[in-house]
């Protein structure tokens, strides 16, 4: 080995970095779908539950079905976020990667992007047929589909705050929920309301602007909390 | 003075339990709010105490 | 044996507690290129967490730690540039096979250019063992994977809590001569263990017992 | 403006925390006590029976005050928050902590308050009013970051985790706030206002001023009450808490 100090570098650059993240953290999903199907199975089980509590009647349903499909959808989304960061944790990987010298901003953006991608893109693509499940008006079926796509984002990355909190503790699934839910509020409110109004065509685009917005200040602001919050729970580690 | 007798604040048109009942609830949260930070100092207190006595002795 | 002036770490009066524990106070020592110091003592003397301290995952600690005569707060991009941690999870990630998590480590960290992922597996003995994903691999066969990690940084400072547990007596051996041609070769190395490492050259140990 | 430089930095050290807390606390006890007696004795003997609602009213003397210090503590705590993310100072978690227990107790008085002031006036318990449920939704806040910061077993872990999520909450408040204000007006329309206080006339009126003053000491007196205990119990190996004990 020659010397250490005179050794030539290779200083690899930070969108490399996120690259070979992206890369590596799909490999992951893909390697291990089950982690993308439990949300889906509990988004189909929680649709189930609903009509054998509300009663089969489909014009109850059809009235309820926008915000049903919303709650539904953000459930799924908490679920998916609660072990995000969880085998980071547990393997070591976490240390690794946060005391790398790469700016983390974009590698935590990066990281939970993927996640959404396997998790809340996914439960885009399912809401249509748990609406259609729950009669709802075909046409909310656009609106609904837009307004979850760009809603999930949020969703989970206010859900990836509550994981970065609570990756350290042993029974957090309890705590991350009393966390992130009344964050997800504004959400829900211009979500089913978007939908709503599509399923008495009204224009659903100022709803659908709204949660744009939603989404902007999650994505750009949310790396910043889960970056302080993993570098609490890999202290506690 | 609204009401001229005990009894009648007491009742207050009808609403004397809903008010009561609120400010008694209210009363009870304070109460607490001010007494555990009291008893909490005071155990502190009985500990350290209890461990000055026992390097007292050592 | 290069021994630069300047010492690579220097450590000032640094105390640290936890809880209601005073862990250790007033610890004080320096750490030289070529350097490798064992972090010994009695459990619960807060060894990890001094390694935790020195490798900038926790912020909890009275006292000051400079890199090259700087506080590693205002030079942490090139602290953490020289600087490569293991902990007691060997952050090998089980679903990726060896080489991935090669790639992914060389993609955060700088690594040295005259070494490639596949020499440094190679060199490890993992050369059957490229592309199988690591949760097939044996305990020892994933201590390999963290030690091509540490042979392929560029990292001039290695901060090792306990590397021995679990691994068998090759291993080890393995790792006490890596250690020692790092430390030959100008790099510095803290490492905690529970038994004397049999390395010659520049090698001490640091009781955290007196410093309680 | 150096000397209030000082002053703040100086705050930052228990000892001198718990040194000028000990001449507050008295003070602060007497100004509650008074102005709490003088508003309850106002609003409840004095203040004349509103034509529409009756007696039912008089809820609102500890109901406002206390929604009021339910925002502004959760303010306060973020402030604190920031201090301590940036400063590390110990004080500001401690001072954060307290508020967190204190923010949550106002809040769940706001809520229990309202509801009981809703049954004689709307016939319900509950009632979906956009202040009602943003006033929820921030109890939930309130919970969440108590929680937290109990969670970990490290207090100055579970302080930071807790400064985090308090300073995500705050951005998220006003948020939360327009869309719920937003969300009622769509669905309810503006038939069902339980906060929309009719003109009071100033007999009314008065007590209520009295009564935010008087809850307002009352919060700082807590505040100071909980911070003390706090700070007894974490330094308690310190010698000059020792010392105070005989």
């Amino acid at each position: 080995m020659s010397d250490v100090s005179s050794a030539s570098l290779r200083r690899p650059s930070m969108a490399k970095a996120c690259w070979q993240l992206f890369l590596a953290e799909s490999k992951l999903l893909i390697r291990r779908p089950m982690d993308v199907f439990n949300p889906l199975l509990f988004g189909f089980l929680v649709t189930l539950m609903f009509p054998l509590g509300l009663g089969p009647d489909p014009a109850t349903l059809a009235k309820l079905a926008p915000g049903l499909v919303w709650i539904i959808a953000l459930l799924s989304c908490l679920l998916a976020t609660d072990q995000l960061f969880r085998e980071d944790f547990d393997d070591g990987s976490l240390a690794l990667w946060l005391l790398s010298p790469q700016p983390m901003y974009f590698l935590v953006m990066t990281r939970v992007f993927v996640h959404w991608l396997a998790s809340g893109f996914i439960i885009t693509l399912v809401s249509p047929i748990l609406a259609i499940m729950l009669n709802i008006p075909m046409q909310a079926i656009p609106a609904l589909f837009l307004s979850i796509l760009i809603g999930s984002v949020s969703l989970i990355f206010i859900g990836a705050i509550g994981a970065a909190l609570t990756v350290g503790l042993k029974n957090s699934s309890i705590l991350l929920t009393l966390i992130i839910l009344p964050l997800y509020v504004p959400v829900l409110i211009f979500g089913a309301a978007g939908v709503q109004a599509a399923t008495m065509d009204m224009a659903a685009g100022s709803y659908l602007a709204i949660l744009a917005a939603f989404m902007f200040l999650a994505v750009s602001l949310a790396p910043l909390a889960i970056y302080g919050g993993l570098k609490i729970n890999l202290d506690a580690g | 003075m609204q009401f001229n007798s005990l009894q009648e604040l007491w009742f207050m048109g009808g609403h004397g339990s809903y008010v009561w009942s609120a400010f008694a609830i209210t009363a009870t949260v304070v109460l607490g709010l001010v007494l555990q930070p009291i008893l909490k100092r005071r155990k502190v207190f009985a500990d350290i105490k209890q461990r000055k006595q026992f390097e007292a002795q050592q | 044996m290069t021994t630069s002036s300047k010492a690579l770490l220097t450590i000032q009066n640094l105390s640290c507690e936890r809880g209601f524990r005073q862990l250790f106070q007033q610890l004080n020592f320096e750490l030289f290129a070529g350097e490798v110091i064992r972090i010994a003592g009695p459990n619960g003397a807060g060894k990890s967490t001094l390694l935790n301290v020195l490798a900038g995952i926790s912020s909890d600690f009275d006292g000051d730690i400079l890199y090259q005569n700087q506080p590693i707060k205002d030079v942490s991009y090139e602290y953490r540039e020289n600087l490569c941690y293991l902990g007691h999870a060997k952050a090998v990630k089980t679903p990726l096979t060896p080489r991935e998590n090669l790639q992914w480590f060389c993609s955060m960290y700088p690594t040295r250019s005259d070494t490639s992922i596949d020499a440094v597996l190679e060199q490890v003995g993992l050369m059957y063992f490229k592309d199988q994903i690591c949760a097939q691999l044996s305990a020892g066969q994933k201590q390999r994977v963290a030690l091509a990690r540490l042979i392929i940084s560029a990292a001039k400072i290695w901060i090792l809590d306990e590397p021995f547990t679990a691994i068998d007596q090759s291993g080890v051996q393995q790792f006490e001569t890596l250690i020692a041609e790092f430390a030959q070769d100008g790099g510095a190395v803290l490492v905690t263990t529970h038994h004397a490492l049999n390395i010659t050259g520049n090698y001490r140990c640091l009781d955290l017992g007196d410093y309680l | 403006m150096k000397s209030l430089v000082q002053f703040f930095f100086k705050l930052g050290s228990p000892n001198w925390f718990y040194k000028v807390s000990s001449y507050l606390v008295p003070v602060f006890a007497l100004l509650s006590i008074g102005l709490m007696s003088w508003g309850l004795v106002a609003g409840l003997l004095y203040a004349p029976m509103d034509f529409k609602q009756g007696n039912s009213y008089r809820i609102i003397y500890i109901h406002v005050p206390s929604s009021f210090i339910a925002l502004s503590c959760y303010y306060m705590m973020a402030l604190l928050a920031a201090v301590y993310l940036i400063w590390r100072t110990k004080m500001a978690a401690i001072v954060l902590r307290s508020c967190a227990v204190i923010g949550a107790a106002m809040t769940f008085i706001a809520l229990v308050t309202g509801a009981i002031w809703g049954k004689p006036t709307w016939g319900t318990w509950w009632v979906w009013d956009a202040r009602v449920t943003s006033m929820l939704v921030l109890f939930f806040i309130y919970m969440g970051i108590f929680a937290l910061s109990k969670a970990y077993e490290r207090e100055e872990l579970g302080s930071k985790a807790a400064a985090i999520l308090a300073l995500v909450g705050t951005v998220n408040i006003p948020i939360i706030y327009w869309s719920v204000d937003w969300w009622f007006a769509l669905h309810q329309g503006a038939t069902l206002k339980l906060t929309e206080k009719s003109a009071m006339d100033s007999a009314m009126l008065f007590p209520l001023l009295v009564m935010i003053a008087a809850t307002y000491c009352l919060y700082v007196l807590l505040i100071l009450l909980h911070s003390r205990a706090e700070i007894i119990r974490s330094e308690q190996r310190k010698q000059w808490v020792k010392d105070l004990v005989k």
